[in-house]
């Protein structure tokens, strides 16, 4: 063990660029995708919301009957669930949100209506939905957030698949440096590596140092990664949190450390499995 | 000569399920055909080397005398015929065996192969490595190896700082070190001046007599000539003369 | 020079592993450095927009002598430019911006004070000046985006630093998978080199294949970047534009082409540099 | 042998500003001490090699040859003394320069270095486009230069898939093919039989009477008796004999 550990050691000095390489691509890579995760769960979160949020309101004629409209509301297909709220219900929520509209409303009376609360069951039905609640008679007006939503929903989607798209581009740059690296070492060593075979060495004792080298390039990858990404996860998230309160970014230790721990799980196995599969390659090439 | 070997005790071979201990290399219709080459390297081949022996293989250039070797060590498989070491067919060798075999075959490459990056001394070492010999021997036994062929004073020497003929002694002293049941050595003497290719042709002949099984392929005419014994000669492919009194007749 | 082209084609393929490696880290990192500098086009046109607003509103007392406070808040340290805004012109402004203000002034009357808007030289200055005017007597109160702007700025600048420095990490990274696809293909012929040397060959006969390679993969990356960046992008900024028109997306193509031609013409000149330097530093280490 | 150097028109040696054209190698007390190695390879050395000359290189294993001809190549520095090649020291070859000197000398290396993944025709064609002879006249004369070496049914073949005499035997014709004024040979029959052997030393001769200047490192004792030219013997790095009428005296 102590033979195959210092040959690793060797080799890794001997062919300190491509060491130095795969440990930068590594280490990015592992960033990357720490970074990327980070970012989903993030951007989770806020679809969440917002898709939570996806309600069609209907501002109520102040003659309409409501019962009888919450009921045909109810009837139409893609609403998951309505409410009717008073018009003094709606004022009581404003007042809670926005005290100012109290002063508002002390000057001109209760401005709101009565108002249907429509609630759909996918945000893509919020359109038409709207339309059709529109169409009843009693119903003044409707307004929806869908236009704004949608976007958002979008967007962020877009946002996600890009970042899952390079995290995909970054981790099969990695493994090809991976395999870049121990074909390298193994290439410089090819001559050895046949005389060795023919005074009866076995394959494994001929892997086993890339295969060392390979576990220590992505243990210290993830040292490396998480090393950056903690602290400046941590102080972007309280950054954000404090400019813009309205995102809901995680910052709560359960969710955050299983995810860094599995990034850095991911580096190591992939120093080993790339080693591994490199190793098993190339020596058949090599013989 | 040939009735040496029925002195030799049987366990000093210790190969598994040794059906014919006494046959050491079995080639049976034996015929080597390279892929990018449209002529024979071995044409139908019928040799049996005893235990014990001393044989040289002589021959013009591209006669096949190393393609016989490399036949003997797996590293080339025969196109038709069945070639047997230590009483079981090549085929028999697979994976992790194929190292075992190559364990206890002792070589010299023509092209002598040694390990660039390390000295003198631990190239010959790495053979004990390799078939496991403890530690603490080595030093003993690579000095031994070392001295045996002249070299004792160039161990920490890397092979880029030797001559090719210092080169070609370390890599006898490797072939030796390990005291292999079987011995190939393939033209150890083409960059040795005549008395120290002498000195390794005593070296092959005190090895034999310790119970190895020798075969050597070589084109020094008068070495062939004054150390006489059992000669395969090869003519393109084909084995034309197998003489047990030796001399080379080319 | 079909020599050396047939070489580098032979070099590139027998290192597929290498080539892929360099090809996917340098179009990565071209990509990134992009992303990053398109990031920082477009954090520069925020922030620029940003630093135009920091502006401190001071609202008088009805009775305050609006002419006097000018004159004493221009001569205050830090000021930039500062003006006088009667309470009518502050409606009208309003009314123009947010219609419903309309609605609200008939009801209630004007309830907007006199105001002076004081423009500020630096973002960090409108802390103190805010403070500064607050004590002159007549202000009634004080108004600055400071605490909105200042977080944003900050931000915003942290992020733009984070590109630059991941930019600089990937550069690293591609320059060290460079330097090592050169050195692979060199090591690969290191033998082949020395006897080439020895029967006559010049340095620059042995090295023009490599620099080939490096030009060729330089120019490839270039291509593969550009084919992803730019229909990204535009895709990108279309979807912000439209989705949040407050951000000032740069989408002109007499900014974004010089920039995505520097971009292009940065990854054949690393592919030449690296290949030139590599075959240089290399060749001295195989003699 | 020597008187027969006059005769050589001197344009066939072109080398710039030729001092004493006569004198294709000079050693003036030239010591070589390898870095790793405590003893000297070369110790002393005085040696003039004249246009024209057939000169045989022996000693033991490890004497200094192929340390000789690695200072003629410039592929070591004297660490005393000076080197001239063709009328001009070592020291002024520098850069493209030596590059140049390299490729008015034809070398067959000990340790044959051909270009592994070129054919053996490319190996022997390879000379001539580095010393810029036109494609055209490419196949006639690496065709004879194989021919000569008796291996022209095997240009295709690259050196894994020749024979280690084949490789040899292709190192050779690489040597001679660009006729060039200055041939050395490192053991360049190690592993060649005997008949191919005096082939070989056949055509060097040959060579040397078109006006090459050869200088041959061996072991082969009785090539030296038989094809006899001037002996230069090394022993230890020292020149301990420098026998015109030649004979292997070891
Ligand atoms: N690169 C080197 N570093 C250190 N010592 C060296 C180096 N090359 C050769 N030597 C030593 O210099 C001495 C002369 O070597 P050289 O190769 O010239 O011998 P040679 O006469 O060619 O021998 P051979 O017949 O075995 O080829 C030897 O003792 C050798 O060990
Ligand atoms: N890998 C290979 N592919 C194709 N042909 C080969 C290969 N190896 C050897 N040969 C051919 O097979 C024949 C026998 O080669 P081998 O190496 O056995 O000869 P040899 O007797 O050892 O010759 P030498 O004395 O020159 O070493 C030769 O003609 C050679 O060209
Ligand atoms: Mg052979
Ligand atoms: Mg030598």
């Amino acid at each position: 063990m102590t033979y195959h550990f210092r040959q690793a050691l060797l080799a890794m000095r001997g062919n300190l660029t491509a060491t130095l390489g795969t440990l930068t691509t590594m280490t990015l890579t592992l960033l990357m995708l720490g970074g990327v995760l980070l970012l989903t769960l993030n951007v989770n979160r806020t679809l969440e919301g917002l898709e939570s949020q996806v309600e069609v309101a209907a501002f109520l004629e102040g003659e309409a009957d409501g019962a009888a409209l919450l009921r045909q509301v109810e009837a139409l297909p893609g609403v998951r669930e309505a409410q009717l709220v008073p018009s003094e219900a709606v004022l009581a929520e404003m007042t809670r949100d926005y005290p100012s509209t109290a002063e508002a409303a002390k000057l001109v009376g209760n401005p709101f209506p009565d108002t249907l609360r429509v609630r759909v069951g996918r945000v893509e039905d919020s359109r038409p939905v709207a339309q059709a609640v529109e169409r009843l008679p009693g119903v003044e007006d409707v307004e929806y957030g869908a236009g704004y939503v949608d976007q958002a929903v979008r967007t962020l989607t877009t946002v996600r698949a890009a970042g899952y798209g390079l995290v995909a581009l970054l981790f099969a740059g990695t493994l090809l440096s991976i395999l870049n690296a121990v074909r390298v070492a193994m290439y410089a060593r090819r001559r050895e590596i046949s005389v060795m075979r023919l005074l009866g060495a076995t394959r494994g004792f001929i892997r086993t140092p890339h295969v060392i080298e390979g576990v220590l390039l992505g243990t210290l990858s993830s040292a490396l990664a998480l090393a950056v990404l903690a602290p400046g996860y941590l102080a972007l998230a309280e950054r954000v949190a404090a400019f813009a309160p309205v995102f809901p970014v995680v910052r709560d230790q359960g969710t955050l450390l299983p995810l860094l721990g599995a990034v850095a799980m991911l580096g190591i196995l992939t120093g080993l499995a790339g080693s591994l599969f490199a190793t098993q390659r190339y020596l058949r090439e090599l013989e | 000569m040939l009735g040496r070997e029925h002195d030799q005790p049987v366990f000093l071979f210790p190969w598994p399920r040794p059906r014919r201990p006494r046959r050491v290399i079995v080639f049976r219709n034996v015929s080597l055909a390279y892929p990018a080459s449209g002529a024979l390297a071995l044409d139908d081949l019928n040799v049996r080397i005893h235990k014990g022996e001393f044989v040289y293989l002589v021959g013009h250039s591209g006669a096949g005398k190393s393609s016989f070797m490399n036949l003997v060590l797996k590293r080339a498989l025969p196109s038709r015929g069945e070639v047997q070491v230590a009483g079981e067919p090549l085929s028999r060798y697979r994976g992790r065996r194929t190292a075992l075999l190559r364990r206890r075959i002792g070589t010299v490459f023509q092209d002598n192969l040694l390990l660039e990056h390390l000295s003198a001394y631990d190239n010959v070492a790495f053979t004990l490595q390799v078939t496991g010999v403890p530690g603490r021997e080595w030093p003993a036994r690579v000095g031994t190896a070392l001295r045996t062929v002249g070299l004792e004073g160039r161990a920490d020497a890397r092979p880029v700082q030797l001559s090719q003929g210092e080169q070609q002694r370390v890599a006898i002293a490797r072939a030796i070190v390990a005291d292999p049941p079987l011995l190939l050595a393939d033209e150890p003497t083409g960059n040795l001046d005549p008395d120290h290719a002498r000195e390794v042709l005593r070296v092959l002949q005190h090895v034999n007599l310790r119970g190895t099984t020798v075969v050597l392929a070589t084109h020094a005419r008068d070495l062939v000539e004054t150390f006489r014994h059992r000669t395969l000669t090869l003519r393109q492919g084909r084995l034309v003369r197998d003489d047990a009194a030796g001399g080379y007749a080319l």
